[in-house]
């Protein structure tokens, strides 16, 4: 039973991450492709982390916690292009 | 190393503090009880700690404020949940029911970390999200505006998080 | 597994027309961050863990600032109008 | 220690719907202030409530689950609030139906005042 859900919650994020790929490939302008890209990356640590758990790998992690510490570097390197500093 | 007040214990103390607090997460991570590895990731957590940590001055930590802080994350975590439900509830409906704006509110806090609280409460709570701060005046993003003037709008999103933040950060 | 492999493949070429195809340099920029985002996870189910690691590392924060600051001081050189 | 299990296995299932509905609110929503309401709020509870039901329904990596929530919800409204406020900066439109912007008056002071120190 507890199996099933896991495996169903992993589904579901991942119809997140098409989803949002959508609003990624539309997006007018770079700050909406942006947006796009910062939830993208937090849906994935939470699919790293299931890979992780299907594989039963504790090394997995490791990249979760690499992208959850620089997930928000990137955004904001753009926000100070875009305010025209960096 | 900014040591421009020089050396005091009670610098000394904050440094110990902060690498013990790095050690924690590191043991945290790795589950590791070998001695030999803690005693050379307490080394190194201890030269990181040095070389960033500026401020010789700790908080006066008292009971009361203990107090406010846990009760501070209950509300905010009851406040995540319930901006969560509101915008789900907004998502799922055929047309999106909106009525955004920008509106400014003022802030009574002093303290600089305390305002950086605020604001990163401020856009995790319902309907709000913070966009840009001058001084004491926050301009928030409202995705459902149900009041222009500054009085009001203060009233109605920063003071439930300001009556802790007072207290801790006073 | 095999299923999400194609997927992330799939998503990966995606990522990198859009990021050729489009006339905004920052938007460029963006989309080849995400290349790298699906490439991490396709190292990951690839089972090469350093390797996503490092790719995230670089693809995520390095290359993405190095870029922006590339395209920042072209274009100060080449346009000279404001 | 089965029931532990599959309470983690339901609370991995609604954070990962939350997870979803961030994605279809960046997708739906009509500008990008009001997307990043969504993405920021939803994407944030969603990545709590997976991780944390993921240490639940796997013990052994609770404490590593806690790390990467702490990570995870420190970094995130910070990026939101730097795309925001650079986006307002530059310019980008704000819905029709919006029905007040008191930045607007706020930044157009502040660009006149770059401006004259700019000139000498």
């Amino acid at each position: 039973m507890a199996d099933l859900l896991i495996h169903i919650a992993s589904v579901i994020a991942m119809l997140g991450v098409i989803v949002a790929s959508i609003r990624f490939v539309l997006g007018p302008t770079a700050a909406d492709r942006t947006v796009a890209l910062d939830t993208l990356t937090i849906i994935s640590i939470s699919l790293i982390v299931f890979i992780a758990l299907f594989t039963n790998r504790v090394i997995y992690l490791d990249v979760a916690l690499v992208y959850g510490i620089l997930s928000f570097l990137g955004v904001v390197a753009v926000a100070r292009y875009l305010e025209g500093g960096l | 190393m900014q040591s421009s007040a020089g050396f005091t214990f009670e610098k000394l103390f904050v440094i110990v503090l902060v690498a013990v607090v790095l050690v924690g997460f590191y043991v945290a991570w790795t589950h590791t009880t070998d001695a030999g590895n803690l005693l050379v990731i307490g080394g190194m957590a201890l030269v990181v700690s040095a070389l960033f940590v500026r401020t010789g001055k700790l908080p006066r930590i008292t009971p009361k404020k203990v107090a406010y802080s846990i009760a501070y994350i209950g509300y905010l975590f009851v406040a995540i949940v319930k901006s969560n439900l509101d915008v789900a509830r907004r998502v799922i409906q055929p047309k999106i029911p909106i009525n955004p704006g920008i509106v400014v509110v003022k802030t009574r806090l002093k303290s600089p970390v305390g305002r950086m609280i605020l604001a990163n409460s401020i856009t995790l709570t319902p309907g709000t999200l913070s966009v840009d701060v001058k001084g004491d005046h926050y301009y928030i993003h409202w995705i459902d505006v149900t009041d222009m003037e500054e009085e009001g709008a203060t009233e109605k999103i920063v003071a439930g998080f300001e009556k802790y933040l007072e207290v801790i950060f006073g | 597994m095999m299923l999400l492999v194609v997927l992330l493949g799939i998503a990966m070429i995606v990522a990198a027309l859009v990021a050729v195809h489009l006339k905004n340099l920052a938007a460029a920029v963006v989309a080849a961050g995400l290349v790298s985002l699906f490439a991490s996870v396709l190292y990951l189910l690839l089972a090469a863990p350093d390797v996503a690691m490092t790719e995230a590392a670089i693809g995520a924060g390095l290359s993405t600032v190095i870029f922006l600051y590339a395209v920042k001081k072209t274009r100060s050189r080449e346009v000279e109008d404001d | 220690m089965e029931v532990i299990r599959l309470i983690g296995a339901i609370i991995a299932l609604i954070g990962s719907l939350f997870l979803f509905l961030g994605a279809l609110g960046v997708l739906r929503m009509p500008d990008l202030y009001n997307r990043m309401q969504a993405g920021t709020k939803s994407t944030t509870l969603g990545s709590i409530l997976t991780l944390l039901g993921i240490g639940l329904y796997h013990t052994e990596w609770f404490w590593q689950m806690l790390v990467l929530i702490a990570f995870a919800v420190t970094t995130n409204p910070i990026s939101s609030h730097s795309l925001a406020r650079a986006a307002h900066w530059v310019g980008i439109p704000l819905t029709d139906k919006t029905v007040e912007d008191k930045l607007a008056e706020a930044e157009k002071q502040e660009r006149e005042s770059r401006r004259e120190e700019v000139a000498p």
